[in-house]
């Protein structure tokens, strides 16, 4: 390993922060995918799979991905739960790899809901 | 320099000075049990602790390192402090309960009894003055603490009941020690001694006797533990003028002299050679050397006589002639020795009162006065016993003079067998020539006597010079002879040798080799022949040429020219056939 | 592919000793079983401070915390939580008060209060990964410092922050390194060192910092080091922490590896490197002078210090000696400045404090609270009170030779003076928390014969006054002890703490003088014969009265048969054979057996 | 008349010469046969002074120097010893019995030993009978 100077320092802390974000809980979103018994029959594994490649493409650090259990809607599955900070939560419904990535590349990332997957938005608690 | 106040008293001093240093300039008195001058102060032991106020802070320190700083004020004795040395006193009372010197000190801050225990057995306070001494003084590194708390202890290596592999005896930790916690086994002979003198120890310096001249202590550097393990060095750190010099060294001096004075002294005579008189075997059997160091007051004993035991002898034999007038040793007589045994006599009855035994041969009291001191000392009380003494023994087990000596000697005078029980014997061995006599004789070219010593040029005329001219004689090495006898000779030499130096020039002897240049082939014969190297070679004549300074008429090179070009002068060969001839005058002419 | 959770096992030596390195094993085999080992992070951490409730497991971002984990447990939290996003209920914390498990660490009170500055990456990072040091800011102090910075204005920053020495002196560590760099020294060589000699029983601060952020104490000695011109660091720790060493190590070739440490830090020119010496465990050599003679090979025995080891210390060179958390909070005052530094705290003791929490408190383990807080918030709101619903009795602070606070103090802010004022000290760090089954005659002693055996013997005071000290709580405890005792302790007390060499055997009477000042009706109940607490055997008598059922638990448990009684028939206890070693009283259903 | 030899004897200066006279001071008798010629050393004993002494008519000759290492002179002694040597095959070849000639050391403290070194070549001449090389 090369000695570092001040500026490969402050480029390693960066790229070595970016990495770790998640850990310490900071993100700009997080999106939780259903994984109930019924998700995972429906293919809810190959979209997380998916999602994760796609994320590692696009150098993406900064989206939470969670799990969860059976949304309830077991005939729409794979599910997934999208939040952004400070906005309501938006489920889609019938995903599938391709799907998933529109989704992280237009929701998360960018902010806008993908109308065409969701299914409603905010969580059943809340509504 | 700095000033401080100490118990209201200003004192100056170098920043720095321990306050135990300041104190002491103002002959304030702070008790202290871990320190000692020329060791780091250690602060174990606490009794110096004082009160130092600096400013607005008051605070307990200890004496011995706490450095003086401009200002403060100390006090050595208030209350607080007396209170913090009486309970550290009080502690250290409890922990070795029958030290005097604590005990001591206790009672002078009121302890008594200490209320922290009691422990007659322990000596040890762990002040580490030992510890310190044997690892940074004398750098032996044999002691050392072990264990913490309540359980630490001074030990030798691995705790081992003798560290003699490593301890090299000096017994510097037994010196320092406050409590007399170690004491030194002697499991060998004493270091630092002179050998006629094992009567006490001695410190690896010290002035060899008060009438040494010039009178000056000196290092001997096999009992010193700086020059044995480069450790030390106390002495040069209180030498106030740093006189002490660790690395002088035996040299040779080399001076250009036109005379010399040979006065190389004498050696006694080694009196253990006569196994009868039981030297170095039997206890109190003492050389007349060691009996004289023994009888002077800055002696080992202060000038008192004393058996080994401690005890004054109730009586004393002294031996004459112990290796002198004595046909397997010397023939001579010493000349000293009965003067000397009438004095120790004289100083034994004037110090104690023992009997006093002479055993003599003869008492030869021939100086001025010296029959007269005799005659005293016979009116003293003094028993002279004419006859050699024959031998000394120990009262056996049994013997009802067990314990005591017997000298027994045959009394000539009344025909007698006798023996004599006396606490304590005295030889008078012989002076005999150094050992190195022969040696020394070789550098000078002196010639010796039958007996050893050298032999001056004219046993009347001449008593002290020698056959070479320039080099004279005084003192013993020339004979056994007293302070006086030596006196007047040396004298006498000094005297010789200044005349010759007043009248500025040296009148040679005539006799000279000179070498006639017609003769003379360039053989070069004598040039290598010469020991004085006189004779060199004139490249331009080709002749051998004599430098008659130089030339000493020894007459080899007279002998030896095979041109017979050189001729020795008062020993011509005409003059020496002229000899033969004369003295052969009567031959043949029956 | 990037990591979607973060399971944060913490390895800190209280959890490794409850098996968190299999637990962590187990863990990965199961990922790796169910192919999760390409998403989910498994990250060894240092010691999270709860070391009550270990093993610790965080799971980050959800920040859920679990607690007591069993490799029995793997599968199911593997299959609810990670795979089907459930956190698992059973595992999670359950405050003493509250009804229902908290899931989230910062909802815990024993977290919540507390503030963390030194142990900023407290069960964030991997302690042997470099990286995440560096990925959560590390080493930026040091860069500012080396390139932004004279060592002149580190020293002032310092001072300016209040920051003082967090090893139990509390000396103004700014004022340290400016007095070592006006010492002369006669080649310009000057040491910095590391004590992580932590020898307070029950205190474990400093190993924990090593433990868990290792890098955190290195930055903080390059850029001390830096401040006063020193190119040779050392750190002190102790041999009984071989996790902390272990790790100290690896973070020491890492740093030198990054040109963190070595010659030309960060391509600055300035040189620095660290050597590591293992102490043998003597309690003296904490003290600054024992452990310098300790590093010099010497014995470890402290000299009188009229000489500042900052001017004349190790290897007779200007030394500045700073304990771990002290250099552990050096680089966050010179990342956020000494203004914000000094907002935290009381008005002479700044920033936070490390305190371990033990003895009779329901959370024990390790806590960084800001100065100030008062003792009642530090036991009853982060430490949960007393432990089995217990009655306060007293507090000791400050390690082995603190003093005891009793109950009316309990609202003094934890701060140096104040603490010092009261008797006791702040000292490393210590918290021991004692209920009304401690005899306070009886821990007095109990500390007095851990530091007279702990003391080097050196001088006078310290070896033969805490022994006489020892004999004399002795005597007391067996019911021997005279009112003049008490007058004694206090003087002997008084010169032990005035004559001492060190402050091991300055602040011994500690203990003795404090509980004789709040607790002293104990030591006069103890002359009357009696122990109220009912520790001191001599003292006690058990007997055994009428609520007996004949169940014979205590005639089988009595090891010297004094217990008397058929089964089924009411017992007695002979006293004569009795030892009091109160094995009946433990065994008891019935509250027959008492202790009187 | 019993033969009474006559003896030539060189003495060095310094220790021969002395010693003979030590013998004289201290009263200790020796053979007058002995007819002393002082030189300074041994080594300047030419063997000619030997032949001249056989030839004025001496029955023996006595040479006498320091011991060895002890000569005034460092080395004259020796030189002596070497002519010594070759003189006893000269004197041989001469007809006269080598023993006739005599080389000792004596010491100038050895007053004594001059006399016992003087009466042994005496006595040895003696034996010998007279010389008879004058007549």
């Amino acid at each position: 390993m090369a000695k570092l100077t001040i500026s490969e320092l402050q480029k390693l802390r960066e790229k070595l922060a970016q990495e770790r974000q998640t850990r310490e809980g900071n993100a700009r979103g997080q999106i939780i995918i259903h994984m109930g018994t019924c998700g995972i029959a429906a293919g809810a594994r190959k979209v997380l799979t998916a999602l994760l490649e796609a994320m590692d493409k696009q150098n993406v650090r900064d989206v939470i991905v969670s799990t969860s259990g059976c949304a309830g809607m077991c005939s729409k599955e794979p599910m997934a739960t999208v939040q952004l900070p400070q906005q309501a939560p938006v489920k889609y419904i019938s995903l599938n790899e391709e799907k998933i990535v529109r989704i992280l590349n237009e929701h998360l990332l960018q902010g806008n809901v993908v109308k065409e997957f969701a299914l409603a938005v905010g969580s059943e608690r809340m509504g | 320099m700095i000033k401080l106040r100490i118990d209201g008293n200003e004192v100056e001093v170098n920043a720095g000075t321990p306050l135990l240093k300041a104190a002491q300039k103002l002959n304030i008195e702070i008790p202290t049990l871990c320190h000692y001058e020329g060791i780091e102060p250690y602060a174990a032991c606490r009794v110096c602790t004082v009160e130092v106020v600096r400013g607005r802070r008051r605070r307990m320190v200890t004496a011995c390192n706490y450095p003086a700083t401009d200002g403060i004020e100390v006090f050595t004795d208030n209350e607080r402090v007396r209170r913090a040395r009486r309970l550290n006193l009080e502690m250290l009372l409890g922990r070795c309960s029958e030290v005097p010197a604590i005990r001591a000190l206790a009672a002078k801050y009121g302890v008594e009894k200490s209320r922290f225990g009691y422990d007659p057995k322990e000596k040890c306070i762990l002040c580490g003055l030992c510890v310190r001494m044997c690892s940074d003084i004398v750098k032996a590194n044999v002691l050392s603490f072990a264990y913490s708390g309540p359980r630490r202890k001074v030990v030798t290596p691995f705790e081992r009941e003798m560290a003699t592999d490593v301890c090299i005896a000096c017994g510097a930790c037994a010196h320092v020690c406050p409590t007399g916690a170690i004491t030194i086994e002697d499991l060998s002979q004493r270091r630092g001694e002179v050998p006629e003198m094992y009567l006490g120890p001695k410190t690896a310096i010290s002035i060899p006797f008060q009438q040494a001249v010039p009178k000056v202590p000196y290092i001997d550097p096999d009992a010193c533990i700086k020059m044995q393990t480069g450790g030390c060095g106390i002495c040069a750190q209180v030498c106030e003028p740093e006189a002490i010099n660790y690395k002088m060294q035996d040299e040779v001096v080399e001076l250009d002299v036109g005379q010399i004075l040979v006065a190389t002294g004498y050696q006694i005579f080694d009196a253990s050679q006569m196994a009868q008189y039981g030297y170095g075997k039997l206890d109190n059997v003492l050389s007349a050397l060691e009996f004289e160091k023994m009888l002077n007051s800055t002696g080992p004993t202060g000038g008192r006589v004393l058996t080994k035991n401690g005890k004054e002898p109730r009586a004393i034999g002294i031996i004459h002639c112990i290796g002198s007038r004595d046909a397997r040793y010397h023939k001579y007589c010493s000349r000293v020795c009965c003067m000397y045994a009438l004095k120790f006599a004289h100083l034994v009855k004037d110090r104690t009162n023992a009997e006093v035994y002479q055993f003599y041969i003869d008492m030869r009291a021939f100086g001025k006065g010296y029959e007269e001191f005799y005659s005293r000392v016979l009116d003293e009380g003094v028993n002279v016993i004419r006859g050699k003494a024959a031998e000394v023994v120990e009262a056996t087990w049994g013997n009802e003079r067990e314990g005591h000596l017997l000298v027994r000697c045959e009394d000539t005078l009344i025909g007698k067998f006798r023996e004599v029980p006396v606490d304590m014997v005295v030889l008078c061995a012989a002076i005999e020539p150094n050992v190195d006599q022969e040696r020394v004789g070789q550098i000078f070219s002196l010639s010796r006597s039958p007996d050893g010593f050298f032999l001056e040029r004219h046993p009347k005329l001449d008593p002290m010079g020698t056959v070479n001219d320039g080099i004279y004689l005084a003192g013993c090495c020339q004979g056994p002879k007293d302070i006086p006898d030596t006196v007047a000779q040396a004298q006498g030499a000094a005297a010789r040798i200044l005349a010759m130096i007043a009248k500025g020039e040296v009148l040679l002897d005539p006799i000279r080799a000179s070498i006639d240049e017609n003769l003379c082939g360039g053989c070069k014969v004598c040039n290598n022949l010469c020991p004085y190297m006189a004779i060199t070679f004139d490249d331009v004549k080709k002749v051998s040429v004599v430098n008659e300074t130089l030339c000493k008429g020894c007459g080899t090179c007279v002998a030896a020219c095979p041109a017979g070009a050189i001729t020795g002068s008062g020993f011509t060969d005409e003059q020496i056939f002229a000899e033969i001839e004369g003295i052969l005058a009567d031959a043949g002419n029956k | 592919m990037p990591y979607r959770l973060h399971m944060m096992v913490c390895a800190g030596t209280g959890c490794v000793s409850n098996r968190s390195l299999e637990l962590r094993d187990a863990l990965s085999a199961e990922l790796a079983r169910r192919g999760l080992d390409k998403e989910i992070e498994i990250v060894t951490t240092g010691c999270n401070g709860f070391c009550g409730v270990g093993p610790i497991l965080l799971v980050q971002p959800d920040g859920i915390f679990y607690q007591k984990v069993q490799v029995k447990d793997v599968p199911l939290l593997v299959e609810e939580h990670l795979v089907k996003g459930r956190p698992v209920k059973s595992l999670m914390f359950t405050p003493p008060e509250a009804k229902e498990p908290v899931p989230r660490m910062r909802d815990i009170p024993f977290f919540g209060k507390q503030m963390l500055v030194a142990l900023r990456n407290r069960g964030m990072i991997d302690p042997e990964k470099i990286e995440d040091y560096i990925a959560r800011g590390g080493y930026q102090a040091l860069a500012k410092a080396l390139t932004t910075m004279t060592p002149k204005q580190i020293i002032e920053e310092i001072k300016a922050s209040g920051l003082r020495g967090r090893g139990g002196g509390g000396f103004p560590t700014g004022i340290k390194w400016e007095t070592c760099v006006h010492a002369h020294s006669e080649d310009g060589v000057r040491y910095l060192v590391c004590n992580a000699d932590e020898g307070d029983p029950g205190a474990f601060m400093d190993r924990s910092i090593i433990e868990g952020d290792p890098h955190s104490v290195i930055e903080g000695m390059v850029i001390g080091a830096y401040a006063i011109g020193a190119h040779q660091g050392y750190i002190y720790v102790r041999h009984e922490y071989p996790l902390a060493l272990k790790r100290f190590m690896i973070a020491l070739d890492q740093a030198r590896e990054y040109g963190l440490l070595g010659k030309d830090i960060l391509g600055t020119g300035f040189d620095f490197d660290i050597e590591v010496h293992r102490g043998a465990g003597a309690f003296v050599c904490g003290e600054s002078t024992a452990l310098m003679a300790s590093i010099e090979g010497r014995v470890g025995e402290p000299r009188a210090k009229y000489i500042h080891t900052v001017e004349v210390g190790l290897y007779n060179k200007p030394t500045v000696l700073n304990n771990v958390e002290t250099f552990a909070n050096v680089p966050v005052i010179i990342e956020r400045g000494a203004k914000w530094f000094a907002s935290i705290g009381t008005e002479h003791s700044k920033g936070t404090k490390v305190f371990s929490l033990a003895g009779r408190v329901k959370n024990t383990g390790l806590v960084e609270v800001p100065m100030g807080l008062s003792l009642r918030e530090l036991i009853f709101d982060i430490g949960g009170g007393i432990a089995d619903n217990g009655k306060f009795k007293a507090v000791q602070t400050g390690g082995p030779s603190g003093g005891f606070l009793p109950e009316d103090l309990l609202d003094l802010p934890v701060d140096y003076e104040k603490l010092y004022e009261a008797g006791s000290m702040m000292g490393s760090g210590g918290v021991v928390v004692m209920d009304h089954t401690s005899c306070m005659v009886d821990v007095a002693r109990f500390f007095v014969d851990f530091l007279q055996s702990e003391s080097c013997g050196k001088c006078t005071p310290c070896r033969e006054g805490i022994k006489a000290m020892h004999g004399i709580l002795s005597r007391i405890c067996d019911g021997k002890g005279s009112e003049a005792d008490l007058a004694t302790l206090e003087e002997l007390c008084s010169v032990v703490a005035d004559t001492s060499l060190c402050a091991l055997g300055g602040s011994a009477p500690n203990p003795v003088l404090t509980s004789l000042r709040y607790f002293r009706s104990e030591y006069e109940a103890h002359l009357q014969g009696k122990c109220p607490a009912g520790v001191c055997r001599a003292l006690i008598t058990f007997r055994i009265n009428d609520k007996c059922t004949g169940c014979h638990l205590c005639f089988k448990a009595c090891p010297t048969s004094a217990v008397l009684g058929e089964p089924k028939q009411m017992h007695s206890i002979i006293q004569g054979k009795c030892i009091k070693c109160g094995a009946c009283y433990d065994v008891c259903k019935f509250e027959a057996v008492t202790k009187e | 008349m019993a033969f009474e030899p006559k003896i030539v004897g060189f003495l060095c200066n310094w220790c021969s010469y002395t010693g003979a006279d030590l013998a004289g001071v201290s009263r200790i008798k020796w053979p007058p046969n002995v007819r002393p010629i002082r030189v300074m050393c041994s080594g300047r004993i030419d063997p000619t002074f030997v032949v001249k002494a056989f030839r004025e008519g001496a029955d023996g000759v006595l040479v006498s120097g320091c011991h060895p290492g002890d000569c005034h002179y460092y080395q004259g002694n020796y030189k002596a010893l070497r002519r010594y040597h070759l003189l006893r095959r000269v004197l041989e070849q001469f007809g006269i019995h080598p023993d006739r000639l005599m080389l000792t050391w004596v010491s100038a403290a050895e007053g004594e030993r001059w006399a016992k070194v003087t009466q042994e070549i005496t006595e040895r001449v003696r034996k010998l009978g007279p010389l008879h090389l004058k007549d």
